[in-house]
């Protein structure tokens, strides 16, 4: 076993754990975290292939770096909605 | 075993550990916690995979943003209750995910080695791209249509919060001693931040970490207070979040009416054209990103 | 010479091994708490630890820019630090 | 002074640098200990920002001796001095947040 | 070339700049809308006839570069596009029941308009993820639109398409790994058929049915379609969903090898049997006049999904000239629904089903619309849903063994007449009120008019369209 093939194996098992989370939790939050968890996987199979050859390949990690970025703002994104979304529950439950 | 396989090992090790602690906490705050945690340990990774500028950006992101709007929406959703699933359920998805796991591990395992086409074609160009750095050169040079769309999406995020009813944030005074020290944080991520951007050129660095690490220190300012208030309803708030991708548009725009075609640099202009759009690029990604993670319904929708 | 190489390079590892080792440790602590600020400690030694680990591999790997990543990491460790402090602190006067 | 800088950079200054990273790897041990083995969060504090601070500072001390560039050197220093403050500051704030905290009963993260 | 950038490149500049100057963003938002559409036109004139064009950004090489490329199919979307934002935009504008002026309806969908021609346009595996994390988030946002009540299906949504999106980008990563190349003619060329292959294209197929709402994978689309504003839900169900059954079907016709695009194929084409029929029964049984519309569109998705599969299975080319005829007959169809449904929901002051009855009477330019945009949901002759089926079915008329599709679709058209008349015929019932008692608003009810009258009238087009959607469908 290459070190290359551990971590894309390392990557590959937190795509998965990310993706068993995300069905087996209900919570926002939960969610969120077990989805980031699984784009870093992600993200670790990428960058994994991109060292294989002499040198690392540049392309694929300005791929990361990009996708890296669309990850956080979604996240950020995602969360203000939870957060606003259970403002909007609660002032629904008890309106005061 | 050799002694690097090892260390190897153990890191792998961590990072599993790590996602398992963040993945089925039955406590939020750990839960975050450890996620912020998994966000260091991967900049390791990262070093590790000779991934330099992923490793800024993931100690920027994974240590910085992402832990203060986890911590920040923490506050805001600890009411929601947990409600797990039934254990049957949870059982036949992790046999389902197991499965999946070996299928895909084994299928994955004949990967071809060696460098792949198009990133050695990178590495031969970057010498006509106007910049040293392969990284940069691809990012705002061969696939700059990626970057301009990349620069849309921070600016979609930061519409898609402002359209949301936000609760309004009501800190606390922060101690003396916290106002003191972020006094002296901002300043100093100011500064990194630009040594960064800066560097980008020939070496690990480029607008986004600097933009990351600068919207930090603005975010660090915002929740003590120090902050100015930047509104949306300012138009000069408004112009500094739009600056990256207007500059990118025009640039685009002009390289395809009075020259070789859309985001085509002149030569001999390209490394000007590369700064400039980097410049203009980390100024609006500083200031969404900490207004995206830091902003109020106050500040977004006046 | 080159066995002196191979001793250097072993202290290396094993240095490395043992920040590593320390970093799986503080993680004792995440998990048992057993209050908020342990597991925040924890970050901020891991922190440290990882900031050890990167100075140590920008040598080892030769690549100079893991010394500014160590240096964002021990930059937004105390960011994070003021974050927990300002967002889940109760309110005084409300 | 190209004598001394001889000095720094011979094998007897290598001998001494690796010796350095080796007592850091020390420290590093013993905070890890203290953070375990403490009893409260008062004295685990202590462990992580005395303890740890000095083991980064002395493998800081023994790569600036290797490396013997005098930009690397400064940037690392500068890495010590910020986790030393960083630590120092975040050992006051967690300390007093943990003194806020306890008054309020929220020892339980759900 | 150059059409087509200036189609690209009005709405985008027209949405920073309405953030930035927001006096006046409707205007400025429709006029460059205009542009965008007149430049479609004439993009689609320069290459009538002709091979399609390629551009490679930035003046590199092939590989290296991103590719747009210009084809007959990408400017017929790009028209598409053009002309229903232009639609959905007047209409609300016009509309008493449009999104309020201090939001961002505006510089969203202009970012949207934009973001859905790069996506045309675009020939790139990543390129594509770029966009179509755009698409969802500007989707999302537009969804918050309507306030709090839409928030939880909103967040829904989007973690939905987040998720969705890690597949894409897995399938990406293996792909590349493999061969080393994004561009997709690159990739057809020297693909080979490896475990690999497989595994990475049966990802990114995983997430773009994720993201296209594609049977079983749609729970999201009926609430976040239900719940934005009319003209929101409009643009998310006639143009986003499209986006990415465009790229699934670029990346299947493309680079699947022919024995895994077979067997894809018939699972593909089963699913759209059963998205035929289990849309269709919510549709028919769901209590509120949106949701009804909005199931409808995940029944007409089953459509695309048989014609997506089958034409994989078959490997003919005539059922993609079906696939598309579909998507934008469907487009146009969907629009004057939800316009007038929105409409009427609106004036009514209502949101159940139940509000339609008597609409011939109060609210008879609006229901009309329903009614006839209705028909060529079903696929009544000579609308441009019938065409679509009528190509559809010519293969299985050809051989016994094809039968059984035939029927699927037979019984998918009963289903979906079943719902149209569910509306139509409620509205044929005596009004509780009187028709004085409502303030109507005529041209906003013609707006909604205007689609279903084209793609009555795409019948009058279908020569030239089906040249064109035959060509572009080779490329």
């Amino acid at each position: 076993m290459t070190d290359v093939q551990l971590f894309v194996g390392l990557g590959l098992l937190l795509w998965l754990l990310g993706l068993h989370a995300v069905m087996t939790h209900r919570h926002t939050i939960h969610r969120l975290i077990a989805i980031n968890v699984s784009g870093s996987g992600v993200f670790l199979v990428m960058v994994s292939l991109a060292s294989r050859g002499e040198g690392v390949d540049p392309v694929m990690q300005a791929l990361v770096v990009t996708g890296l970025v669309v990850a956080v703002c979604a996240t950020a994104f995602a969360l203000r909605l939870g957060s606003a979304r259970q403002q909007s529950h609660d002032e629904a439950e008890s309106p005061s | 075993m050799t002694a690097d396989g090892f260390f190897d090992a153990l890191l792998a090790m961590l990072i599993v550990s790590l996602a398992c602690g963040a993945l089925y906490s039955r406590s939020l705050y750990r839960a975050v916690v450890f996620f912020i945690a998994l966000g260091l340990s991967l900049a390791l990774v990262w070093a590790r995979l000779s991934a330099p500028d992923l490793a800024l950006a993931e100690a920027a992101i994974g240590a910085g943003l992402t832990g203060v709007l986890l911590l920040s929406a923490l506050k805001h959703q600890a009411a929601e209750p947990l409600r797990p699933m039934r254990p049957s359920f949870q059982l036949l998805m992790a046999v389902l995910t197991g499965v999946t796991f070996l299928l895909v591990l084994t299928t994955v395992w004949s990967m071809p080695a060696g460098m792949a086409q198009v990133g050695q074609l990178a590495l031969n160009s970057v010498n006509d791209s106007g910049v040293e750095h392969p990284i940069t050169a691809v990012l705002l040079n061969f696939r700059a249509w990626d970057t301009l769309l990349e620069l849309l999406v921070v600016v979609l995020a930061l519409l898609g919060v402002r359209q949301l009813k936000l609760p309004n944030d009501r800190l606390p005074v922060a101690w003396p001693l916290l106002l003191a020290w972020s006094k002296l944080l901002a300043p100093l991520s100011l500064l990194l931040g630009v040594y960064l951007l800066w560097r980008g050129a020939d070496a690990p660095g480029g607008a986004f970490q600097a933009g990351a690490l600068i919207g930090s220190g603005l975010l660090m300012l915002k929740l003590v207070g120090l902050a100015p208030t930047t509104p949306w309803s300012h138009w000069g708030i408004r112009l500094l979040v739009l600056l990256g991708s207007f500059t990118f548009l025009l640039v685009a725009m002009a390289t395809d009416v009075f020259g070789a075609g859309w985001l085509t640099y002149p030569p001999g202009w390209n490394k000007a054209l590369i700064l400039l759009i980097e410049v203009a690029a980390t100024a609006s990604i500083a200031l969404s990103l900490a207004m995206l993670a830091g902003s109020d319904h106050r500040e977004l929708n006046q | 010479m080159s066995g002196f190489i191979t001793v250097m390079g072993l202290i290396m590892v094993i240095v490395l091994t043992v920040l590593l080792l320390a970093l799986l440790a503080s993680l004792v602590r995440v998990v048992r708490g057993p209050t908020r600020a342990d597991r925040l400690l924890s970050v901020q030694m891991m922190s440290t630890v990882g900031t050890g680990i990167l100075l140590l591999m920008a040598h080892y790997g030769q690549q100079p820019a893991l010394i500014d990543a160590a240096l964002i990491i021990a930059l937004l460790a105390a960011v994070i630090n003021a974050a927990l402090v300002q967002l889940l602190r109760a309110p005084r006067h409300d | 002074m190209t004598e001394v800088w001889g000095l720094i950079s011979g094998p007897v200054a290598h001998a001494v640098a690796y010796g350095f990273l080796l007592i850091g790897a020390f420290f590093f041990i013993s905070g890890t200990l203290g953070v375990l083995r403490f009893p409260d969060i008062y004295t685990r504090l202590h462990a992580i920002t005395k303890a740890d601070t000095l083991g980064l500072g002395f493998i800081v001390l023994g790569l600036c001796l290797i490396s013997g560039s005098a930009r690397t050197s400064l940037l690392m220093i500068g890495v010590w001095v910020l986790v030393m403050a960083s630590g120092a500051t975040a050992c006051q704030l967690l300390a007093r947040y943990e003194q806020d905290d306890t008054d309020r009963e929220r020892r339980d993260d759900r | 070339m150059s059409w087509a950038l200036l189609s690209l490149a009005s709405p985008l500049l027209a949405a920073l700049l309405a953030l930035m100057i927001r006096h006046g963003a409707d205007r400025i938002v429709l006029g460059a809308t205009l542009i965008s559409l007149i430049a479609a036109v004439l993009a689609l004139a320069s290459i009538n006839g002709e091979q399609p064009v390629s551009l490679n950004l930035g003046g590199w090489e092939q590989p290296l570069a991103i590719r747009l490329e210009l084809g007959h199919l990408s400017a017929l979307l790009m028209i598409l596009t053009g002309t229903l934002h232009l639609l959905v935009g007047l209409y609300n504008r016009v509309s008493d029941h449009g999104t309020s002026s201090r939001s961002d309806y505006w510089p969203l969908s202009a970012l949207m308009h934009a973001v859905l021609l790069a996506l045309w346009l675009s020939r790139d595996l990543f390129n594509w993820f770029v966009t179509l994390e755009l698409l969802s988030l500007a989707a999302v946002a537009m969804v918050t639109l309507s306030g709090p009540k839409a928030y939880a299906a909103a967040l829904h949504y989007l973690m939905l398409s987040l998720m969705a999106s890690l597949f894409y980008l897995l399938g990406i990563a293996l792909l590349y790994g493999q061969e080393g190349v994004l561009d997709i003619n690159q990739l057809a060329q020297q693909l080979t058929d490896t475990p690999i292959t497989r595994l990475s294209l049966l990802l990114m197929t995983l997430g773009l049915m994720m993201k296209a709402a594609l049977w079983p994978l749609y729970l999201w689309l009926p609430d976040a379609h239900a719940n934005a504003p009319t003209a929101v839900s409009a643009l998310l169900s006639s143009l986003v969903v499209k986006g990415p059954v465009f790229i699934l079907w670029m990346i299947l016709w493309h680079l699947a090898p022919a024995p895994f695009a077979e067997q894809l194929g018939l699972v593909l084409a089963l699913f759209g049997g059963v998205a035929l029929l289990a849309g269709a029964w919510s549709a028919m049984t769901t209590p509120y006049l949106k949701t009804l519309v909005a199931y409808s569109t995940v029944a007409q998705l089953g459509y695309v999904l048989i014609a997506l599969g089958l034409s994989l299975r078959w490997q003919a080319l005539e059922l993609a000239t079906a696939l598309w005829l579909f998507i934008i007959a469907h487009a146009l169809a969907k629009v004057s629904a939800f316009l007038a449904a929105g409409e009427m929901q609106g004036t009514y002051g209502r949101k159940e089903l139940t509000v339609v009855k008597g609409a011939t009477l109060t609210m008879p330019v609006a229901m009309f619309a329903f009614a006839i945009a209705g028909g060529s949901l079903i696929g009544l002759p000579p609308s441009g849903g019938f065409l679509a089926k009528w190509i559809l079915l010519q293969p299985m008329f050809t051989s016994p063994a094809h039968w059984p599709w035939a029927f699927t679709i037979l019984a998918g058209t009963l289903a979906s007449a079943a719902y149209v008349f569910r509306v139509v015929s409620l509205s044929f019932d005596q009004p509780d009120i009187t028709p004085g008692s409502l303030t109507q608003n005529l041209p906003a009810q013609w707006l909604s008019l205007l689609p279903a009258l084209l793609v009555w009238g795409l019948a009058l087009l279908s020569h030239p369209l089906l040249l064109w959607l035959s060509r572009g469908a080779v490329v």
